[in-house]
């Protein structure tokens, strides 16, 4: 099953009527969808983490979950992210299907060993026997004037950790069926939901689905310049297109959805057809997820492109707090638009 | 500040010669002022939020006044504090001017972070403050190690490290205050116990006996009614003395309460506590009318006092919030500066 | 396995008819057995570091054993456990065999993790091994998550957690066991205080009173000589007991001594250790010679028995020894496989 | 200063007499006398962590540290990571410069959130009134045979942080002039320690020196195929490059000596010069340090590429115990050849 329209899931507020069996909802909407659905269908998903409970999460995200489900299977946590995800990781080993909820990327630092030296390693360690289906949920984005400590996009760490997965969602589509998909895996996912993005709206269909991991979307058709963009950075990609279009550029965007599968293909064969390729992604930009793709791209178009892959990420410094110059380190449509004129011979 | 106030917590008036009267009236409505300091800031802080002045969240300290302003009046201004994402009670009252924490919060070039740090990040060396947190727990570290330099420096600075009950969740917690208890380091840790995390109630969140907790590290361990100033005072002399003393860490639980909610954003608060809960804390447990009564009781001071001491508070508070709003934004150059020393 | 044993500490022979004696010395020297096959299979360890035959390092368990054996006779074999470094032990006595281990140490195809995880991550989800772990304290959070799907899914398992007292440094431990007292799950962690972490004695590294430290977490603590496997055994049955009757998590803490070094090359120890010290411990304090004098005493064993257990145990790890000398080592392919499930 | 012959530094077990005013040492050695020179010359330098003191580090390299510092200035902690770095964090912002040691790079994931979310950010946080002068040393490499918790080489993460810099020597030279400028700078610097490189032998001059950070090492020149090669990976592409000698290939091998700032510059031009590249580092090879160093190249030196930058990192497993397994999981000095011979087209 796919989008009715791909362009028209990302400009979805703009459609004025849903298809038929198709619903308008948005990103946080279809983060909950997903997840009592699953809950409903497989007794053995728990949910844990700070004020996931009555609160539903700061982000409301999970209002009316622990009313349907209990709190035995909604579980608020102490402060404890390195316990609750290592309880995670026990659940996990021994038949249940945890969900944890790490309510900023940012505090993901408390629980790194927990996911990468135990989670990410207990399947291959025990030569195959144990397995961690576990999910944990967290954000990635800045913008919200929250400062340094709540605004960081750290996905790219564990891309870098074999035996991890990594899901980044950047529609109401995406995110249920990707979400869904991850609680079913059996290996230990890392979901990370811009936090800006949780009213975007789209269109989801009314039946069961779920997306498949390492599939990278074509979120709009282009031939002159391909742009890779993940989460947060695929709005942002599209309305750039849009921008560009008026200026005669047809630019193809691409969301690989999973950094971790990375369907390098799809990414490899957009670039050969159009030849120019700029990387868009919200973590810092160094040592960050439009390196691994830029190499990625470089290598495998390398006798097809016109010019050098370029990049755009966050701005390497941490995230200020006054909106004037938090504003400067994500990238924006104006960037992009710059970047591929410039690319396109056309600044 | 380290003088012997007496704390007497009976009604009963104090005997005093006119000297003594008058410098404990001095300390007492300082004190008042300070805390008052702190009350209005934040309704300040809530009308830019709700004026849509102020960019992102800020979490109120109002009603726990009596907690920062009683530990930091036994503090040298050299002795070090560290802080939370609830932070403005601590800085101000550890010295920091109202103008620039409002500039900060607003991101002017003029805050005291140049407006990069925001509401909970603020820091003031000058003052002592190594900074406020917005990582639960996350200065446990750091505050032990100031206290680590200090006694390395031999400096007979002392530290605070200031946090919510909610941080005992964090390992870290633990892992620090293991490290003072063997190395008797001047450090005090400062439970502000405001019976939430967040919006889960701490009785949910927190197995066994608290106040167990430092104690099985071989930490002094005290609790003391966070909305007496005067209860927070003496404990804080003593633990400060006791710190500078060279005999170790201790930790001090305040009972308190925050009067908002967890950020002015946490309007609908009935599903995690009651208004009627809310509303005792505000008529019978308020620092500041506990003090005022005091005062009143004492016979040290009396309405004009409180009046004269509300007009330049609220002077001061308009003044600091005009600077803020005409304040400039940094230069956009400034976000690629500080990233390294 | 969890029958009632008597456990009289003292010298005096136990008034038992012919059937309770016959149970009691099959009990009291399988667990003997055990024991010596955690020895010797150390013994062969250090022999194959020493003569090079083993990569890498490894964490020997001598001296330990009446901890592992005592406490695994307390469970059942699909309760569950999580183990350490020093794992070797804990593996045997919840039921995994000599010869796969061996082969797991050797790096070859038929260990227990087809030579990936190697000495410090055995794990045998057959036995309810859950596994080793090379970051100390790092299974805390893993136990407590396990105890919480055993309470989930009613299925009437408990979890051990085993560590060393170094683990008590750090945070993740006090994380865990709080939601372990909140949630009242059935976890018992077992701290294993051989009084060193590595080549620190733990009065430099732990603070205050250990005991009081669980216990402030409203946890059941007990302590026990965990060198006299009868009492590691009773305690462990109470605790047991009482986490399957939903009583709780408990934490046990058995004092111990590594015979050997921290690790197999870890040979010049008089700076942290004294010789004299050592020789008390393997003298006085050997769990192998205290329960083997108790069963001679109490009439219930006699050289023969011994005799026959050391004939069979040796035979079983020489055989052991050879599998895994004699096994293949994973095709080069493998490296790539299980890195997903 | 320089060293006397850039490759006779790297090959120092072959040279037969130090010349005049140098001394061979081990990289273990090296990193000792930068600590006790530095200690001695600054009394605010305090050395923490497990086992540092008496024992000396398990790899013996900081023995008699305590003797000549005492127990006040050479710390030994409990097994508290994240505790004794938030330590470390705090001594650093007021007014002491502690050299904080993370006996394995693995156990770094303990420690994230003071390194990430407080070392990193205090200085920026604070609009650069606040200083973090820290420094973790801590280690990296496989081979071991230490199984997945202790054979990481995790420096890419730190690398994608800022307010951090990274260091990773390969030489007892680098080693100590690196070493003591990481203790003499403000900010906090991840200094990474192959641990089967401390009895690597070396030359070092008798006095004084330091070696500035972002200045890369042409460890031996050439100009068919550049060799950028990091830590560990540097002897790997030495090796490689004398074999490649053999077959006609001249190969010139790069040492970027911090990731954390890179030397961009010096890469590029090496690339323009000899129009093949090959990036060669430890860390998992996915979203690693060979990703951003190919895109920097691939980007800068496009025009000038005769083929697409090649990478070879440690294979994407979690790395396993057996030594018939893990010995193919990191570059060779075969592997390089292998790949260095294909793109100069002559497999
Ligand atoms: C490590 C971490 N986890 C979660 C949060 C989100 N958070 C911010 S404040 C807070 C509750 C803190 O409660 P407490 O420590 O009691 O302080 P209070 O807000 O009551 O003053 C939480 C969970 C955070 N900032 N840091
Ligand atoms: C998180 C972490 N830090 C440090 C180490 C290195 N290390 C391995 S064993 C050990 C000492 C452990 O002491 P203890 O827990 O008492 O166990 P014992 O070795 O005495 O059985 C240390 C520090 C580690 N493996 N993991
Ligand atoms: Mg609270
Ligand atoms: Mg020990």
């Amino acid at each position: 099953m796919s989008m009715p329209s791909a362009s028209s899931a990302a400009s979805a507020p703009q459609v004025p009527q849903a298809p038929e069996g198709w619903r308008e909802i948005t990103l946080g909407q279809a983060i909950r969808e997903a997840l009592a659905e699953e809950m409903r269908r497989d007794p053995r998903i728990l949910l844990l983490g700070e004020d996931v409970a009555e609160a539903g999460n700061p982000f409301k995200v999970l209002s009316g979950l622990v009313e349907e489900f209990g709190p035995e299977r909604v579980i608020d946590t102490p402060i404890s992210e390195a316990g609750f995800t290592g309880i995670g990781v026990g659940l996990a080993m021994t038949g249940m299907r945890p969900v944890v909820d790490i309510m900023f990327g940012d505090f993901l630092t408390l629980a790194m060993d927990q996911i990468v030296n135990q989670a990410a390693k207990v399947h291959y360690m025990s030569g195959g026997k144990l397995k961690v289906p576990l999910v944990v949920r967290t954000t990635l984005g800045a913008t919200r004037r929250s400062a340094a400590q709540h605004s960081q996009s750290l996905h790219a760490w564990f891309s870098h950790i074999p035996g991890l997965k990594v899901v980044l969602p950047s529609t109401p589509y995406d995110a249920k069926g990707l979400l869904k998909t991850a609680i079913r895996d059996d290996n230990p996912v890392l979901f990370f939901e811009d936090k800006m993005m949780y009213q975007l709206k789209g269109l989801v269909p009314e039946g069961e689905y779920t997306i498949p991991f390492g599939v990278a979307d074509i979120k709009r058709e282009g031939s002159d310049l391909t742009i890779v963009a993940t989460s947060s950075m695929v709005q942002v990609a599209l309305a750039a297109a849009t921008e560009l279009e008026q200026l005669g550029i047809s630019a193809e965007v691409i969301d690989p959805r999973t950094t971790s599968p990375l369907d390098k293909q799809t990414l490899i064969e957009s670039a050969k057809k159009t030849s120019r390729v700029i990387v868009v992604d919200e973590g810092y930009q160094s040592y960050g997820v439009t390196a691994e793709i830029a190499a990625v791209i470089s290598e495998g178009a390398f006798y097809y492109l016109d010019a050098p892959v370029k990049r755009l990420g966050a701005l390497d410094v941490p995230v200020p707090f006054s909106p004037v110059l938090e504003d400067l380190t994500v990238p924006t449509p104006a960037a992009v638009v710059e970047m591929a004129k410039t690319l396109c011979g056309r600044a | 500040m380290v003088s012997e106030h007496l704390t007497s917590s009976e009604g009963r008036p104090l005997a005093l010669d006119e000297a003594s009267r008058a410098r404990e009236r001095q300390f007492w409505l300082s004190l008042y002022e300070q805390m008052l300091t702190i009350r209005l800031f934040e309704e300040q802080v809530n009308e830019l939020y709700m004026s849509a002045k102020m960019p992102g969240l800020a979490h109120l300290y109002s009603g726990e006044e009596a907690v920062a302003v009683g530990v930091c009046a036994a503090l040298r201004r050299d002795d070090y504090i560290t802080s939370t994402h609830r932070g403005h009670g601590h800085c101000l009252a550890k010295g920091a001017a109202v103008d620039r924490m409002f500039a900060e919060l607003l991101g002017k070039q003029p805050g005291y972070c140049r407006g990069k740090g925001g509401s909970m990040h603020i820091a003031d060396q000058e003052s002592g403050n190594l900074g406020a947190n917005a990582i639960v727990g996350g200065s446990a570290g750091i505050a032990t190690g100031a206290a680590l330099s200090c006694k390395r420096r031999g400096s007979g600075q002392v530290v605070v490290c200031f946090f919510g009950d909610g941080a005992l969740g964090q390992g870290l917690l633990y892992e620090a205050m293991n490290m003072a208890a063997l190395w008797q380091l001047p450090v005090i840790y400062v439970c502000e116990n405001n019976l939430y995390n967040e919006y889960t109630p701490n009785r949910e969140t927190t197995a066994g006996d608290m106040l167990a907790r430092p104690r099985a590290f071989g930490i002094h361990t005290e609790e003391v009614d966070g909305q007496d100033v005067r209860a927070v005072y003496a404990a804080a002399v003593r633990l400060v003395e006791r710190a500078r003393r060279g005999e170790g860490p201790a930790y001090l639980q305040c009972n308190t309460y925050r009067f908002y909610g967890h950020h002015v954003g946490d309007i609908q608060r009935s599903y995690y506590r009651s208004r009627e809960e809310e509303e005792w804390w505000k008529a019978q447990r308020d620092p500041l009318k506990l003090l005022g009564s005091w005062l009143r009781e004492q016979g040290l001071a009396e309405d004009s006092h409180f009046a004269e001491i509300e007009r330049r508070v609220r002077a001061m508070i308009e003044a600091g919030v005009r600077f803020a709003l005409e304040a400039p934004y940094p230069d956009p150059q400034e976000v690629a500066q500080h990233v390294y020393a």
